[in-house]
């Protein structure tokens, strides 16, 4: 009973993305170009970069870029928090 | 045309190393098919036009991604054996 | 010129794919998938550099160096952990 | 044309010698001969293909004169330089691994590593 | 139809990565699982969702044209592999954790109150 | 009896400098070149000290990998990437504003518009100072990462 369920849900998401794929356009022209088009015309002189990505990565994104750098650090974070706290309870595996 | 069915070689080879991922009960062979995946992936975000995403997707699944994951499986075994 | 760069990229991948069949079907041990592996990581590169030309991507590749360069780490780790050094 | 007929069979050649080198993975007995195999001729196909590569960018190079052709050489040399040291450095931890994880050769052959302590 | 095939194969590597989840038992199985689907699925939908056939990659650095695919769905995604790499680190470091604890991968085994 | 294999260390040894050279150039020519940036230059100096992991037993990396470093690096990237965006403040532009741009000093040539083959590494304005930043800070943190994970691991190897 509880596999039909599993696989009956599986197949409802395959059936979805399957579906999105059918109504997408590959390579073709997409609904709404304006933002990129602006940032095509417009990013080499408002960013002083010639790679575009970069400028849009570091300047027009730039709190996204921040908020995945505190991503990064608190992961960092996290992970030696929990390994450090495994060696001072059990002796037998050491860290430090 | 043939750009096409370059594409399509290309994920087919996604395809069948991501249902390898799913196949393969040892977790070491699991890794391996992880690895072969993210070079994949890697070249078709090259086909794509995105060297930028390619490069970050060829460093990290390259080294980082498999050193994780061996250190992983290594790190919760129980006998700590090979094969 | 160009469709006979083409065309070896297409071959390329028919090579990666016959290599991945070794990966799935057959390998009846470990040691056999990495030696697999590392033959799709060459064959890969090959592809980025015939690539680069089939389609005049003059920097692209960079990206096949920094693949020849880094591609052989995971091999490494994964050695290491099969001979049973890790 | 010289250099596309060189081009041409130097390709022919990487490619040939790329699918004998993925035959070999899929044809042969055990580990041994395999990564023999696989690890000689990938990297044997990739020197003629990036041959291939070098020529034609050197010819394009010399009848335009622009210079991201001779870039675009010069970095397939350099990929070319790293492939082939890698390589050999992953071949021979493959082979190490697989002998201390305890896979032996075919019975048909002489183990002479029986007895090495091959430690370091 | 064919011509969409890096979308079908986005949601097959979304739909595989779900599958791995719900039906493996192995919690290294089901964070590969997740991987899968954040380094497979969402990453290939978006850069897919980029591309003009045609374009060149929106550097104007020895581009060949100045027909340009679109540079914002690859700054998302070049935030989403590094975000994706840091989030599977610590998932395994966690999975590290518990199988020390409860001496065992599998998740059927896992109980609260078993000793 | 755990001896590192003397051809993967050997291997190692050569290899980990043109990789990081290779890395420093990709962070260093972020804003030119298609596969530059902080996040792909991180990535591939990380790997070069995750060579160095592999490559050497874990008493081996335990001595000569330091910990405090990688800390200490992934702090300072962190603190220089929000540090040169508050210095916008003082410029009288907003929060993340390029106040580098066409200013002459470091980094502040003028860029020429449209394709412009070489390129000029002196352009940008804090672009390439954001870059330096962000690939410090994924080299400390995927180092650290990889160290920790390491160091937790059962200690039963030798």
């Amino acid at each position: 009973m509880k596999n039909t369920f599993q696989i009956g849900i599986l197949v409802v998401c395959a059936a979805a993305f399957l579906m999105a794929g059918l109504n997408l356009s590959f390579g073709g022209a997409p609904a709404y170009t304006d933002m990129d088009d602006y940032m095509l015309a417009h990013g080499q002189e408002e960013t002083g970069s010639n790679n575009i990505v970069t400028g849009v990565v570091f300047d027009y994104r730039g709190f996204d870029t921040l908020g995945e750098a505190t991503v990064l650090f608190t992961v960092v974070l996290g992970a030696g928090l929990v390994f450090r706290r495994l060696g001072k309870k059990e002796d037998e595996y050491e860290y430090e | 045309m043939i750009e096409l069915i370059v594409h399509i070689l290309l994920l087919a080879g996604l395809v069948i190393s991501a249902c390898m991922v799913w196949y393969m009960d040892d977790l070491i062979s699991a890794a391996i098919a992880f690895g072969a995946f993210s070079f994949l992936l890697s070249l078709e975000f090259l086909m794509l036009q995105a060297p930028d995403v390619a490069i970050a997707e060829a460093g990290i699944g390259a080294g980082l991604t498999t050193a994780i994951f061996v250190i992983a499986i290594r790190g919760t075994d129980k006998d700590g054996g090979c094969v | 010129m160009t469709d006979i760069w083409v065309l070896a990229l297409g071959l390329l991948l028919l090579f990666v794919l016959g290599a991945m069949v070794r990966l799935w079907l057959g390998g009846p041990t470990a040691p056999d998938r990495v030696v697999a592996l590392d033959a799709v990581n060459t064959i890969t590169v090959c592809g980025i550099i015939v690539f680069g030309v089939a389609f005049n991507e003059t920097v692209y590749v960079d990206v096949a160096i920094v693949y020849a360069l880094l591609s052989f780490v995971g091999t490494l780790w994964l050695a290491k952990y099969i001979g049973g050094d890790l | 044309m010289v250099a596309d007929v060189i081009v041409t069979i130097c390709l022919g050649l990487g490619l040939l010698a790329a699918g004998l080198g993925v035959v070999g993975i899929l044809r042969f007995p055990d580990v041994y001969t395999r990564l023999h195999a696989e690890t000689k001729m990938t990297t044997c196909g990739a020197i003629f293909i990036c041959i291939a590569v070098v020529v034609t960018e050197a010819g394009a190079y010399l009848a335009t004169g622009e210079m991201q052709y001779a870039v675009l050489g010069l970095h397939t040399v350099l990929a070319l330089a790293a492939l082939v040291f890698t390589n050999a450095i992953g071949a021979h931890a493959i082979g190490r691994a697989a002998y201390r994880s305890g896979v032996r050769p075919d019975p048909a052959v002489v183990d002479r590593l029986k007895g090495v302590d091959i430690d370091d | 139809m064919i011509e969409n095939a890096p979308f079908f194969c986005a949601g097959l590597l979304v739909v595989i990565g779900l599958v791995v989840i719900v039906t493996k038992k192995d919690l290294i199985k089901m964070v590969m699982g997740l991987a899968l689907v954040e380094a497979g699925g969402v990453n290939l939908l978006l850069v897919a969702t980029g591309y003009l056939s045609g374009g060149v990659a929106p550097i104007f650095t020895n581009a060949p044209s100045t027909a340009m695919v679109m540079p914002t769905v690859q700054a998302m995604t070049l935030t989403n592999i590094v975000i994706g790499i840091a989030t599977t680190a610590l998932l395994l470091s966690f999975v590290m954790v518990i199988s020390r604890k409860y001496g065992t991968r599998d998740v059927t085994e896992m109980r609260r109150l078993k000793e | 009896m755990n001896m590192s294999s003397l051809v993967r260390s050997g291997g190692a040894n050569i290899m980990m400098p043109f990789i990081l050279v290779y890395g420093f150039y990709i962070v260093v020519h972020g804003h030119l070149t298609p596969p530059g940036g902080g996040f792909q230059g991180g990535a591939v100096i990380a790997t070069a000290v995750v060579l160095l992991m592999v490559a050497y037993s874990r008493a081996e990396v335990r001595a000569s990998v330091s910990k405090n470093v990688l800390k200490n690096s992934e702090t300072l990237g962190l603190l220089l990437f929000i540090g040169t965006a508050l210095l916008a403040l003082t410029a009288g532009l907003a929060f993340f504003g390029n106040w580098l741009l066409d200013a002459g000093t470091l980094f502040g040539t003028p860029v020429a518009f449209g394709i412009n083959p070489p390129g000029d590494i002196n352009t940008g304005g804090i672009i390439p100072v954001l870059n330096i930043a962000v690939g410090i800070e994924v080299l400390g943190a995927m180092g650290i990462l990889l160290l920790a994970m390491l160091g937790g691991m059962k200690g039963d190897a030798e």
